[in-house]
């Protein structure tokens, strides 16, 4: 594999970007690949559908924008309805299972779900939900490795939540590595 | 949205529409006769909308329309409703 | 659903949603703007509605009624404009804390100096919603902004005492937690010769709101309600706002002066006498 | 249309050029200014606040230039044919407003009475430092026109001309003046009411719920409304739609200002107003605008006297910049010479037009005063004798 | 000189653009920023804001933009390194401060992140739109330096650069970032401070009585003094003598101004930064700049792996433009291809230092997203096929 | 004439004569402030001056201090980021009527807000000089100017009420008249913390008095003198100016308030504790 | 005679400008020549020096400035001593002779001298010396038609003061016809 | 100019430079002990310039200098001119 691009997208106030930061930064930093991250803004304030998109890759990234996403992590019904149409037929779907059923799924797609904010609720804090999803996308994607995704983790919250984010990636993990 | 069913009935009507609804609750804060309060369930968009549960209590103020932000509720008094 | 909500027909329903999100004030200040209207006593036709930029500059892309979306801070300018070449039009300025206050500060002072006869609702929720929270010159000491993050460290203006010593001659306050003082305000403000100001306090859940710790658009506007006096008639001089402080409410300006057309009037036609024709407008 | 005679002076008059723009805004059918006092212009408003109030318009003197330049599209919008007048510092100040009348697509008028500069420079002396401004100044892409009056006739004459443009193509028309014929007082000929050309605003005659602002059709130019009339219509700066709604997507943006730049662009054949003497089988082609077309004029009497073919292209029309017509002289033509009051602007749009067909020399100058006619004598010497007829047939002497 | 380690934030970092341009301001030395909120520029100063405080700067959020573009003015004469921050409605008003930076030439930095306009427009979204903007955007004559990031990294490097530029020659320097490369997040890699490279500002040594403002000496440069120093300094956006005194005339005009645009022309061949590749043998050079010179990236590599000889010229440094390089280019490419984010900007230039030399092919775009790679591709398709080698000797192939 | 007047030592004699007419009040506020630097208790090397554009926008050209001649209604800004990269610096604005307070009225109103630690000296002759007499924001009601020539009909602002408004913490009024009292209050401000605003009623017998048939600068002079009466601590409220009118003079406002920096250092040592440095200017 | 430099210098306040529109007027409007007319602007306030330039011309004017004038009027000492060297050798100097004293001239000029201040002082206002100036000049310049200046000076002149005017205007003619 | 001829002599001096003055009478007008009139000649800029016509009664107080707007005239106590 030489590029991947990758699209996570949810709600307002859930921290897919953050999640989208964290591949993007565990690529880059703390692994020898390239990655470049780019997020739609737009008028509409905070609250409705966002999204991160990333591109990993051994080589140099020239073009910026993710187009046909190989990768789909959604968290909220409303950005799997608007992303799974351009996601490509042989997509890794990955779903907050109780927030998103996945309908219209494409034949070649594979699903993967997990009950992410169930999980994150369980550890303490319903905020922590998108780092479980990006435990869970480390287990089931293989991109990128387990330490250098824990790294990232530490380095991008805020400081004094490092144990507690921890805790909610590995449990993605492992709750991902158990499904494989 | 619910119309009275007693036999005066209620003085006034409320009307919700959900879709435009995004569930920050001023209309069941300040509704002055406690008619709404949140439904449970979730409308597309992902927000709890309000329901009347207490229609029979509707003066039809309005101010529930008034406060409302997203212009998705509003109330009347019966009788311009029907006319 | 059949029944029809009676603001719709004063709003760009095609345009439904609005952007703003879950418990901002602005969609009240339009209701309240809305019922305002409905009984001034002017036809919609001959109301212009004129905003700058912001989440506040939005309401005039939503209000049907012949409608601006200037630049950011030059509402009053193109408003100034709009009334002066057809004076029979109410031109309404509804804007935001930043656009009128921060980069469009001057404009304010000099329509209000002029008496220029326009009305002024400021919809002041301490921030800039739209470019995502930063210090406006009305964020209060001490709360935190994206450019403040160790706590604003500068003075806010006392809005409605600035009107005063610029000229103006209607001053009201009001938070949105207050829909018909609000509405009755605006009302009179529109009917009001002159320059008018309106400020409503509003609620900025996402950007303000959070940031402080002070809840969602429900908890600040049970805030509002707890924390608000009424004080029609209040000194200015004593109205100004502080983090989580009171808010003193109500109409503290109510006075007359010539307007600014008024005074255009006088002047020409002492001047010109019978060859005066009391300017109407450019048609 | 015919002007309408409240407001036009029609005799001979001894006038300076800031008074004629005036009166040309008048004749024009201009009833509303708005303005600041910046020197070399303030004459032009101190004339319009005397005598406006007797003829049915409003002068109003704004707290700056950034009002000024919004409070006329605010009264177009309410009807009327307004203009704004300055100088250089206010014309920076104004470009935020530029970019905002090419986007509403409000028809209004720009004077610029050009001063030295950069920064304050020299406030009462002329220069042409800002032609590329004129076209460039605010951000994003947009197109306006720009005229170069030489003389206080033109000045009246060019006024009217930009009023007009404004309204055909509903487009900022900047009225690039400077120090020296706007401080210069000569005869200038007002005509009667009746012999003006006035181009009158197109309203839509569609109803209200029909109309959509920015439907442009054919014509490119969609039709107006103003407020107060009914439609409810809504215009904003944001990037939109034909109904004038806020439209967020790459798609239409370029739809919005595909047909801003394009309207221009396509037009600019029946916009371009050009003064050509003798080019038809010049060696050597001075091409000037405003002032220094003047000076130029007697800089090629003097070449004449020496025999030399020298042909002359005025620019009344700075933008859009006559393309078409000087790639066609470049094909024959050995060498043009652009003297002008900057350290060369219009000189790279020619140098980029002709495509190195011709030789090109600037007779550049910072400023502060006009060329000496010597000076530009001197390079059209120069351009004479040092180019050559590249692999173009030579012209019949 | 090295750069200060306070404030040096040494290591590799995963950032976006805004971020990595506070970054680079603080590397350099930049210790006071006054600026206007505006997407999408804002997190530039959020940060800012953020870090400022504990590494002995000042940052403070002015009304507007042009308090903004006057208060660096005032801080760099207090002894600051300073820049302010915003994108194209804001640039616009900051025009006349563009104007005063260069009269008084004062060093300091603009920074524009570019979004799609004219006017409003679509405040979220990329474009190219303010490049002739940067150059053109003031009244009067004088020249600045911009320069063009394609990516975080570069939002780094080139803002040191920025303010090097700076005070080297005594200019405003415009950093024209874009909503893409401000809102995209890569890696960006920050060296130790002793690695940096930071020119420091240049002070006279002379006594005060001796010391004269705009003295340039043989560098065109002058040295510079700050208030408090005890030098009883003027200066003034008048035009000016080399005391900093008014001089209101059009020879001073004329020494005046010169230099002011000759310090940046006559030293373009340093100023100039370029990035070629395979250029030496190529039929077509894609000119590119900014972010689209990453999509021109793409676009090449397809042309390419169909065997074209594509070379790409990036522009680093767009002003001054390359004029030098591009007209030895000129003589033995076939065609350039020349695509941005607006409705051809650059490529004016292009087309005019080239003066018809070889052929040249704009790919224009509205803005609001990047080209599509593909119309690129097509576009270099179109060059390579349909243009012809003149008068100039076929390249080996 | 080997006797030197003391004043020339402050002044670029070089540039000797100025351009301001006879009778023009500006040298006289000149001297006027030179004597209040003159015992202020700051080094001159220490004081920078700045100014915008106009009549009075030429005194930072005469004086021989740090000065600075920036852009038309631009000087608080500019004087602004010259005060925070050096904080060591007293900065003092002078500049016209309509420099500050028509195109610049902003960032008066917003300097005062923050209480940036800066002098304001406005110099008021009711009209642009520089231009050619045009109308100001301070142009008295009736008035004629270039650009109201059948009298002004625009209600001009009552300065010292807007400067308190907007939070300066020092407002006096003078007159040219007044040389003695307008140096001291100049000092005052000076050595005040925080904004300061001093207004200088001056004439302009070129284009102001002739105009209005007032006479030459030593009539108007001698108006002032009869005109006048100071009121120190008057309410702002009561001192708007009218054509020929009483000038109430005097100090009116002299109040404590932390300034910007003063308000800066507190919230960011609270902040950073022992981790901030205080911030004393960029070197 | 196809084209005539002119310079009008004095003090501001003088009139000097309007003396200088008057003759402008008077060929351009009330006879078929082509004139024109500039300034010379300072940032210097009034009260200082000013002068208004003319040329007067048969055919239309190209260069519109002044460089070498063939007649000069100075009301001022300043005035005339600024303008003097430029004045061309075989010039017409017109002089205020009471506030000018005409020294350094060359020897090709002709100098005409009236006392205009006194003259309109007689007249009943000082301010009017200008108009007589006016005449003076028309006399002994005989460029431009009496009858024409005349027009001009009605024309120019603000409404309700013509009579006085051209009663300055006709004592300046009287004097300068004496003095040929 | 001039210095005082009594024994006491006066106590101020008051010095002109008539060649920076514009003559706008300032200083005649507010000397408060009338040292000062107009001199019948010009200066070379045109203007009448002040004399000290009664310079014993000059104390020095300098608010002549204080107003002149020229910085034309300035007014000093004798001990200083001498030290
Ligand atoms: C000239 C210019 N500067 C800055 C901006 C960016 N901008 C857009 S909205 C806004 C602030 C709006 O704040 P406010 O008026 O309080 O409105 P709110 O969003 O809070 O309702 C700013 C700074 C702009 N659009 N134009
Ligand atoms: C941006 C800009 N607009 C306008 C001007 C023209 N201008 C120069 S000075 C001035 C007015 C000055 O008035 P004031 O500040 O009252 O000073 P005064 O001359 O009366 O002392 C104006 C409008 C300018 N230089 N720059
Ligand atoms: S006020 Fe409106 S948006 Fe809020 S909960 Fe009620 S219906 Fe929903
Ligand atoms: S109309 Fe009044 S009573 Fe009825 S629901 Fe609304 S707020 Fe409550
Ligand atoms: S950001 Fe704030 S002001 Fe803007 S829509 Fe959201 S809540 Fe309202
Ligand atoms: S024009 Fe007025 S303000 Fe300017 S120098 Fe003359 S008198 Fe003074
Ligand atoms: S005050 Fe000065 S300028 Fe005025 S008359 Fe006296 S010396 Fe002359
Ligand atoms: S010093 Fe005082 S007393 Fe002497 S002349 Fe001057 S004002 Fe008069
Ligand atoms: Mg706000
Ligand atoms: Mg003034």
């Amino acid at each position: 594999m030489s590029a991947t691009e990758i699209k996570f997208a949810g709600l307002g106030g859930q921290g897919v970007i953050l999640a989208g930061i964290i591949i993007g930064r565990a690529a880059s930093i703390y692994e020898n690949k390239y990655a470049t991250l780019t997020q739609s803004f737009g008028p509409e304030a905070r609250g409705s559908a966002c999204s991160a998109q990333v591109i990993l890759s051994d080589e140099k990234i020239l073009y910026p924008y993710v187009t046909r996403p190989e990768i789909l992590m959604a968290l909220s019904q409303e950005a799997f309805n608007k992303f799974l149409p351009e996601t490509r037929d042989n997509a890794i779907v990955i779903i907050e299972e109780e927030l998103v059923r996945p309908k219209g799924l494409k034949s070649g797609m594979k699903v993967f779900g997990i009950p992410a904010t169930r999980l994150a609720e369980e550890l303490g804090r319903k905020m922590i939900l998108n780092i479980v999803m990006v435990g869970f996308f480390t287990a089931v994607t293989r991109l990128i490795d387990y330490e250098a995704v824990k790294e990232a983790v530490k380095a991008s919250v805020p400081h004094g939540t490092e144990h507690m984010n921890l805790r909610a990636y590995e449990r993605g993990y492992e709750y991902g590595q158990a499904l494989l | 949205m619910s119309d009275g069913k007693k036999s005066r009935g209620p003085r006034g009507v409320v009307t919700i529409n959900a879709e435009l609804c995004k569930g920050c609750g001023f209309c069941i804060e300040f509704c002055p006769s406690g008619v709404l309060a949140f439904s449970d369930t979730f409308n597309d968009k992902g927000y709890h909308t309000p329901q009347a549960v207490r229609p029979e209590a509707c003066t039809g103020c309005d101010l529930c329309g008034a406060y409302c932000p997203d212009f998705a509720i509003f109330g009347m008094l019966k009788e311009k409703v029907v006319a | 659903m059949s029944r029809v909500n009676p603001v719709n027909q004063y709003l760009r329903m095609d345009r439904m949603p609005h952007i703003w999100c879950s418990g901002c004030g602005l969609g009240t200040t339009v209701n309240c703007f809305i019922r305002a209207i409905e009984n001034c006593g002017y036809p919609r036709e001959q109301i212009s509605i004129v905003s700058g930029i912001g989440c506040t500059g939005r309401v005039a892309g939503y209000l049907k009624l012949d409608s601006f979306h200037t630049t950011h801070g030059r509402p009053i300018p193109f408003a100034t404009g709009l009334k002066l070449a057809n004076p029979k039009l109410k031109v309404v300025v509804i804007s935001g804390d930043g656009d009128l206050f921060a980069i469009g500060g001057n404009h304010f002072i000099h329509a209000a100096r002029r008496n220029m006869d326009l009305t002024v609702v400021c919809v002041n929720n301490f921030t800039y919603g739209m470019t995502g929270g930063q210090l406006t010159p009305t964020t209060p000491i001490d709360a935190i902004s994206s450019t403040s993050p160790y706590g604003n460290f500068e003075e806010p203006f006392n809005l409605p005492f600035l009107a005063e010593s610029a000229g103006a001659v209607y001053v009201a306050r009001w938070t949105t937690y207050h829909v018909k003082q609000a509405a009755r305000s605006i009302r009179e403000a529109i009917q009001k010769n002159g320059l008018s100001f309106v400020e409503i306090i509003s609620p900025c859940p996402t950007l303000y709101g959070r940031r402080n710790k002070l809840g969602d658009g429900l908890a600040m506007m049970k805030a509002f309600k707890e924390n608000s006096a009424i004080v029609n008639g209040a000194d200015t001089r004593e109205v100004g706002l502080d983090f989580k402080g009171k808010i003193v409410c109500g109409k503290f300006i109510d006075r007359e002066k010539p307007s600014f057309l008024d005074m255009y009037h006088t002047t020409m036609a002492e001047r010109f006498g019978p060859f005066y024709e009391p300017y109407e407008g450019v048609q | 249309m015919k002007a309408d005679p409240k407001g036009v002076l029609t005799g001979a008059h001894f006038l300076d050029g800031d008074h004629a723009c005036c009166e040309g805004a008048l004749s024009a059918g201009c009833r509303f200014v708005a303005g600041y006092p910046i020197t070399p212009s303030t004459e032009v408003v101190e004339r319009i606040a005397a005598r406006f109030p007797s003829v049915g318009g409003m002068f109003i003197q704004m707290e700056d230039e950034i009002a000024s330049s919004i409070a006329i599209q605010g009264a177009v919008w309410g009807g009327a044919k307004a203009m704004t007048v300055t100088s250089g510092p206010g014309l920076s100040l104004m470009m935020e407003h530029v970019g905002l009348a090419a986007m509403l697509e409000t028809p209004c008028v720009f004077v610029d009475v050009q001063r030295s500069g950069p920064s304050t420079g020299l406030p009462t002396m002329p220069a042409q430092g800002d032609m590329m401004q004129a076209r460039w100044g605010s951000h994003g892409d947009y197109e306006i026109i720009a005229l170069c009056p030489n003389s206080p006739q033109e000045c009246y004459d060019l006024t009217i001309a930009a009023f007009n443009l404004a309204e055909e193509y509903r487009v900022p028309v900047m009225l690039m003046m400077d120090e020296c014929v706007g401080h210069m007082t000569e005869k200038v000929i007002i005509p009667k009411a009746e012999d003006i050309e006035v181009t009158p605003r197109r309203y839509t005659t569609q109803k209200p719920g029909k109309y959509l602002p920015y439907q442009a059709g054919r014509s490119e130019i969609p039709l107006m409304v103003k407020a107060g009339d009914g439609y409810l219509f809504h215009v904003t700066g944001l990037t939109h739609d034909e109904r004038g709604y806020p439209a967020m997507n790459a798609e239409a943006h370029d739809r919005c200002v595909r047909r801003l730049v394009e309207k221009i662009r396509n037009n600019a054949r029946r916009i371009i107003r050009l003064e050509e003497t003798d080019t038809a089988d010049a060696e050597v082609v001075v091409v000037s605008y405003g002032i220094t077309s003047r000076v130029a004029g007697k800089a090629i009497q003097m070449a004449r006297a020496d025999g030399l073919k020298v042909g002359h292209l005025r620019l009344i029309t700075a933008w859009p910049f006559p393309e078409k017509r000087l790639r066609t002289l470049a094909s024959h033509v050995k060498a043009f010479v652009l003297p002008e009051l900057n350290f060369g602007q219009m000189f790279l749009e020619l140098q980029r037009v002709i495509e190195g067909k011709s030789s090109c020399y600037p007779v550049p100058h910072a400023g502060g005063t006009v060329h000496e006619p010597e000076a530009i004598y001197q390079r059209i010497l120069y351009a004479a004798r040092h180019s050559r007829l590249k692999d173009k047939k030579e012209v019949a002497r």
